[in-house]
C-alpha cells in the first residue's frame, strides 16, 4: 500500500491555534505523525533577564490566556516560597475562586470545541452560551474578561464583596444547571459516542509511561490531580479527583464534563470558608539564591514551574512546563492506526494548548 | 436526540444575544479598560514607567512629557496603583479601535523647574499630527476621547492652569 | 527545593533513569540552568505518588550528553528544546529536529546561553 | 448589471478568516466567542470560514515570529484583492510585553498592511465588533475603489 503525506495545519479550520503534523496515511489510516512546533513560539523564559520578578507576574499570566489565572497563581506561589512568605488565608481562597472560575471556562470551551471538531455546532453554540456567565463573573469582580491578573507577590490584588459573593453563588448555580441539562447529550447521545467511544484509545499504563497529564492521565484511570497536594488554599477544600478508566475520548471529555460541576463546588466550598482578613502581605527585598519547583493543576494538567532566584530583582531561570507539552507524547502515541478523520477528534481530546506548549 | 429539548427551550426563550452597537450594556464598573491621565496632577515620579511590565510608558522630568504606547499597553493596571498622586486611571469602557497608529504623548508643566513652558508651543508637537489621523478614524465608532481632545484641550488648559495659580494666589 | 535531589554524572544518567522508570516513577521534565562558564544543570525531574525526586547533572556544554529518550519517549520534546535554546548535542535522541523544533534559521544567538553566537544550521 | 450585484454582496457580506499567530489565546477566544450566541458577528452578514481563497477580511491575533510571518504572508498573498485585515490585541499591534523576547518580530504591520487596529489585552469582544464594523467600511470603500 503506497503511502500518502498529509499536512494537516498550521492553519486548520478546527484548530483555533497553528500546529503542524506531518501524517503519513495509508488507505485513510494514520501510520505516524510527526508534529512540527515553534509556530507561536515568543522565548518569555528569557524575559526573565530583563524583567524584575514582580513584572513576570504579567509576563507569566499571558502563557496562556485561558488558564492565565493559574499560571500567575502558580508563579507568585513560587517566588513566595523562594522568598519565605506566607499570604493571608482569604489571599489562598480568592486563588481558588478565581482559578476554579478559570477552570470552569476553559473546560466549558474545550467541550464546546470538542462538540464543533466533531460537527456537532449547536452543542458548541450552547457551551460557549454557558460559558459566558462566568467570562461575566470575572469581568465584573476582577477587570478582565480573560487575563484577569489579580495575583501580586505576597497575595491578591483585588477582593470580593459579601454582595459579589452571593452574585457568583446565584450565577454558578445557573451555570450548574445549565451544564447539568447537557449532561446527556454529551455522554449518552448516539452521534457523539460513535465519534468519541474507542477512539483514541491509551491504557493506564501508557500514559503513565508517556508522562501524560491532567485529564488524559485522569481519562485512563490514574487518579492524579495536583490539587490533592494541598497546595494554596486546596488545602482547607475536600477534594477528590475525577477519574474514568475507558482512556478513550469518551473518557477524556467525561473527565472534563464532570471537572466543570466539581469546580462549581469547589467555587461554592472556598467562599463558604472565606475567611475576613488581610488580602496581601507587603513583600520586601529581592528573591534570595535559590532554586524552587512548584507544581499546580491546571485545566489541562499538571504545570510545572522552577525558578532559580540569585538575590536581584531579575530571575536567573524561569522554566516552564506546561501540561500541552507533556500531552503531546502521548498524542503522538494515540495517532497511529487511527482514521484520518478522527484525526481532528483526538488532537482536540488532549485540550492542545498550543501558546502554553511553545511559550 | 437528546439534544431536542434544548433546542426547543432555546427556541421558546428570548435570544440571548446582545445587540452590541446598538445597544450598549452598563459597563462593570472595575473594568479595566482606556487608560487616561490627569496630566495635570501629574508629578514626573516615573514610578509608572519603572513599573510598566510592557514598557510602554516613557516619562520625561526635565521636557514635561508624559508619553504611553497605547498599542502596546497590556491594561493590567499596575501603573493605576503606582501612581501616588492618583492621576491615572482607567475608564470602564475599553479603548476604541482606530484605522491609524497614533501616538500618545501629554504635554505637562515639569514640576520645581521655573522655565515656563506655554502649552501653546507644546502642544502642536505631540498632539497635533494626532489629529488628522484620528479625524479619520472617528467617522465610524464613536470618537476616541483622548485623541480628538487635544484641540479641546490646548485651548482648555492654560485656562486651567490660570485657574489654578488663581487658586494659589488666593490661598496664599 | 521539595524532594529529593541525586547528582548523577554523564556515564550513569542513563542508568539512573532506567532504575527511575524500574521503580515506577513518571518523568514529569526536565529544567536546565546555566552552571556556571559553558556548563549547564540539567534537572531531570521525576514524580510518583505526588513524591519529587530530583537528578542533577552539570556537563559541559560543548559535548553531547546521552539521551534518555530511548527509556521515556516523552524526553524527545525536551530534549529536542534543550537543544534549540542551549545548542547542546545530545546521544541518540529518538527524533532529532536538529534545532528547528522552536526556532527559525533567522535566529542566530543561542537564546538562552548568553553572547554565544550560531553558525547556519546543516 | 451583475457586477455592481457581486460588488453589493461583497461589501454587505464580508466573510472573515482568523489567523492566529503568536497569541496567547486570550484574543483568539476573544474572536471565537464574537461568533458564538451572545455577539453574534454573523447578524452583519459576516461568515468566518477556514480557507483564505474564500475571505474577504483577515483578522490576525498575536505576535508575529519567524516562522509564522511566512504562514501570514502565505495566507494574505492568498486572499483575493481587496482585502482588509484586521489587528487584534496588544500584541498584533507592536508585540505587546513579548516585544522584546528573542523571537518576536513584533506586530503583524511588519509582516503586511494593517487597515484596522484593535486595541486591548486582550480585546474584549465589544472591540472587535467594533473593530470588524470599522475594518467593513474601509473594505466597503476598497471594493468602490477597486470598481
Amino acid at each position: 500500500m503506497a503511502t500518502t503525506v498529509i499536512p494537516f495545519g498550521p492553519q486548520h479550520p478546527v484548530l483555533p491555534e497553528p500546529v503542524h503534523l506531518t501524517l503519513k496515511v495509508e488507505d485513510e489510516i494514520v501510520k505516524e505523525a510527526i508534529p512540527a512546533l515553534g509556530y507561536v513560539h515568543r522565548g518569555l523564559e528569557k524575559l526573565c533577564e530583563i524583567r524584575d520578578f514582580n513584572q513576570m507576574i504579567t509576563v507569566c499570566e499571558r502563557v496562556c490566556g485561558i488558564c492565565s489565572m493559574i499560571h500567575g497563581a502558580c508563579y507568585s506561589q513560587s517566588i513566595e516560597e523562594l522568598m519565605g512568605i506566607e499570604i493571608p488565608d482569604r489571599a489562598k481562597l480568592l486563588r481558588v475562586i478565581w482559578s476554579e472560575l478559570h477552570r470552569m471556562h476553559s473546560h466549558l470551551l474545550w467541550l464546546g470545541l470538542f462538540a464543533d471538531a466533531f460537527g456537532f455546532e449547536a452543542l458548541f453554540m450552547q457551551f460557549w452560551k454557558i460559558r459566558e456567565r462566568i467570562m461575566d463573573i470575572n469581568e465584573a469582580t476582577a477587570g478582565s474578561r480573560v487575563i484577569v491578573s489579580v495575583n501580586i507577590i505576597g497575595g491578591v490584588r483585588a477582593d470580593l464583596s459579601p454582595d459579589q459573593l452571593r452574585w457568583i453563588l446565584s450565577e454558578l448555580d445557573i451555570v450548574e444547571k445549565e451544564v447539568r441539562e447537557l449532561q446527556d447529550t454529551m455522554m449518552n447521545d448516539y452521534t457523539i459516542k460513535t465519534r468519541t467511544v474507542g477512539i483514541g484509545v491509551m491504557t493506564k499504563a501508557q500514559a503513565w509511561e508517556l508522562g501524560a497529564a491532567g485529564p488524559t492521565l485522569r481519562g485512563s484511570g490514574v487518579a492524579q490531580d495536583m490539587r490533592q497536594q494541598g497546595y494554596g488554599g486546596y488545602a482547607f477544600l475536600d477534594f477528590e479527583p475525577v477519574v474514568e478508566t475507558a482512556g478513550d475520548c469518551w473518557a477524556r471529555s467525561t473527565v472534563r464534563f464532570r471537572e466543570v460541576l466539581q469546580s462549581a463546588d469547589l467555587v461554592r466550598q472556598a467562599i463558604s470558608k472565606l475567611p475576613e482578613g488581610e488580602l496581601a502581605v507587603k513583600v520586601k527585598g529581592n528573591p534570595p539564591e535559590g532554586e524552587v519547583y512548584h507544581r499546580v493543576e491546571q485545566p489541562r494538567g499538571e504545570c510545572m514551574y522552577y525558578i532559580r532566584g540569585n538575590g536581584t530583582k531579575n530571575l536567573d531561570r524561569l522554566r516552564i512546563r506546561t501540561p500541552t507539552f507533556a500531552n503531546i507524547p502521548p498524542l503522538l502515541a494515540m495517532l497511529p492506526e487511527c482514521e484520518l478523520a478522527d484525526v481532528p477528534v483526538i488532537v482536540l481530546s488532549i485540550d492542545p494548548c498550543i501558546s502554553c506548549t511553545e511559550r | 436526540m437528546l439534544f431536542t429539548p434544548t433546542v426547543v427551550k432555546n427556541l421558546l426563550k428570548k435570544p440571548a444575544t446582545r445587540k452590541y452597537p446598538f445597544e450598549v450594556r452598563e459597563p462593570f464598573p472595575k473594568y479595566r479598560g482606556e487608560l487616561v491621565i490627569d496630566i495635570d496632577r501629574c508629578i514626573f515620579c516615573s514610578s509608572c514607567e519603572r513599573k510598566c511590565p510592557s514598557q510602554c510608558i516613557a516619562v520625561d522630568r526635565d521636557k514635561g512629557t508624559w508619553q504611553c504606547d497605547p498599542y502596546a499597553c497590556i491594561y493590567c493596571g499596575y501603573c493605576v496603583d503606582v501612581c501616588p498622586v492618583k492621576c491615572l486611571s482607567m475608564k470602564d469602557v475599553h479603548r476604541k479601535p482606530s484605522t491609524e497608529k497614533t501616538e500618545w504623548i501629554e504635554q505637562g508643566t515639569p514640576p520645581r523647574h521655573k522655565k515656563k513652558e506655554t502649552p501653546k508651543d507644546a502642544a502642536p508637537k505631540g498632539t497635533a499630527p494626532v489629529l488628522d489621523k484620528s479625524a479619520a478614524a472617528a467617522e465610524e465608532a464613536a470618537p476616541a476621547a483622548t485623541e480628538v481632545a487635544p484641540e479641546a484641550k490646548a485651548e482648555e488648559r492654560p485656562a486651567a492652569k490660570d485657574k489654578k495659580k488663581d487658586e494659589k494666589k488666593g490661598k496664599k | 527545593m521539595k524532594g529529593k535531589v541525586i547528582d548523577v554524572t554523564l556515564d550513569n544518567v542513563v542508568g539512573e533513569v532506567m532504575n527511575m522508570k524500574n521503580d515506577g516513577q513518571r518523568l514529569v521534565s526536565f529544567s536546565t540552568y546555566n552552571a556556571g562558564e559553558g556548563k549547564i544543570g540539567i534537572l531531570y525531574h521525576f514524580d510518583k505518588a505526588l513524591e519529587n525526586t530530583h537528578l542533577r547533572l552539570v556537563a559541559d556544554m560543548d559535548k553531547p550528553i546521552p539521551s534518555v529518550s530511548g527509556v521515556y519517549f516523552s524526553a524527545l520534546l525536551v530534549e529536542n528544546e534543550i537543544r534549540d535554546q542551549w545548542d547542546v548535542k545530545f546521544d541518540g535522541l529518538v527524533l532529532d529536529f536538529n534545532r528547528t523544533l522552536l526556532l527559525d534559521p533567522e535566529v542566530t544567538k543561542v537564546p538562552l546561553a548568553n553572547n554565544l553566537k550560531i553558525g547556519p544550521k546543516n | 448589471m451583475f457586477g455592481s450585484f457581486i460588488k453589493k454582496s461583497r461589501a454587505k457580506s464580508p466573510w472573515i478568516m482568523h489567523f492566529d499567530c503568536g497569541s496567547c489565546n486570550g484574543c483568539d477566544i476573544e474572536v471565537l466567542a464574537c461568533l458564538t450566541p451572545l455577539y453574534d458577528v454573523e447578524r452583519f452578514g459576516i461568515i468566518n470560514v477556514g480557507n483564505p481563497k474564500h475571505a474577504d477580511v483577515l483578522l490576525v491575533t498575536g505576535t508575529v515570529n519567524h516562522r509564522n510571518k511566512k504562514v501570514l504572508k502565505n495566507i494574505y498573498d492568498q486572499m483575493p484583492e481587496p482585502k482588509a485585515v484586521i489587528a487584534i490585541g496588544a500584541c498584533g499591534l507592536t508585540g505587546g510585553v513579548f516585544r522584546e523576547a528573542y523571537n518576536v518580530v513584533g506586530g503583524v504591520d511588519k509582516v503586511i498592511p494593517v487597515d484596522v487596529y484593535v486595541p486591548g489585552c486582550p480585546a474584549k469582544p465589544e472591540a472587535i465588533i467594533d473593530g470588524v464594523v470599522a475594518g467593513l467600511a474601509k473594505f466597503a470603500q476598497k471594493v468602490e475603489e477597486a470598481g
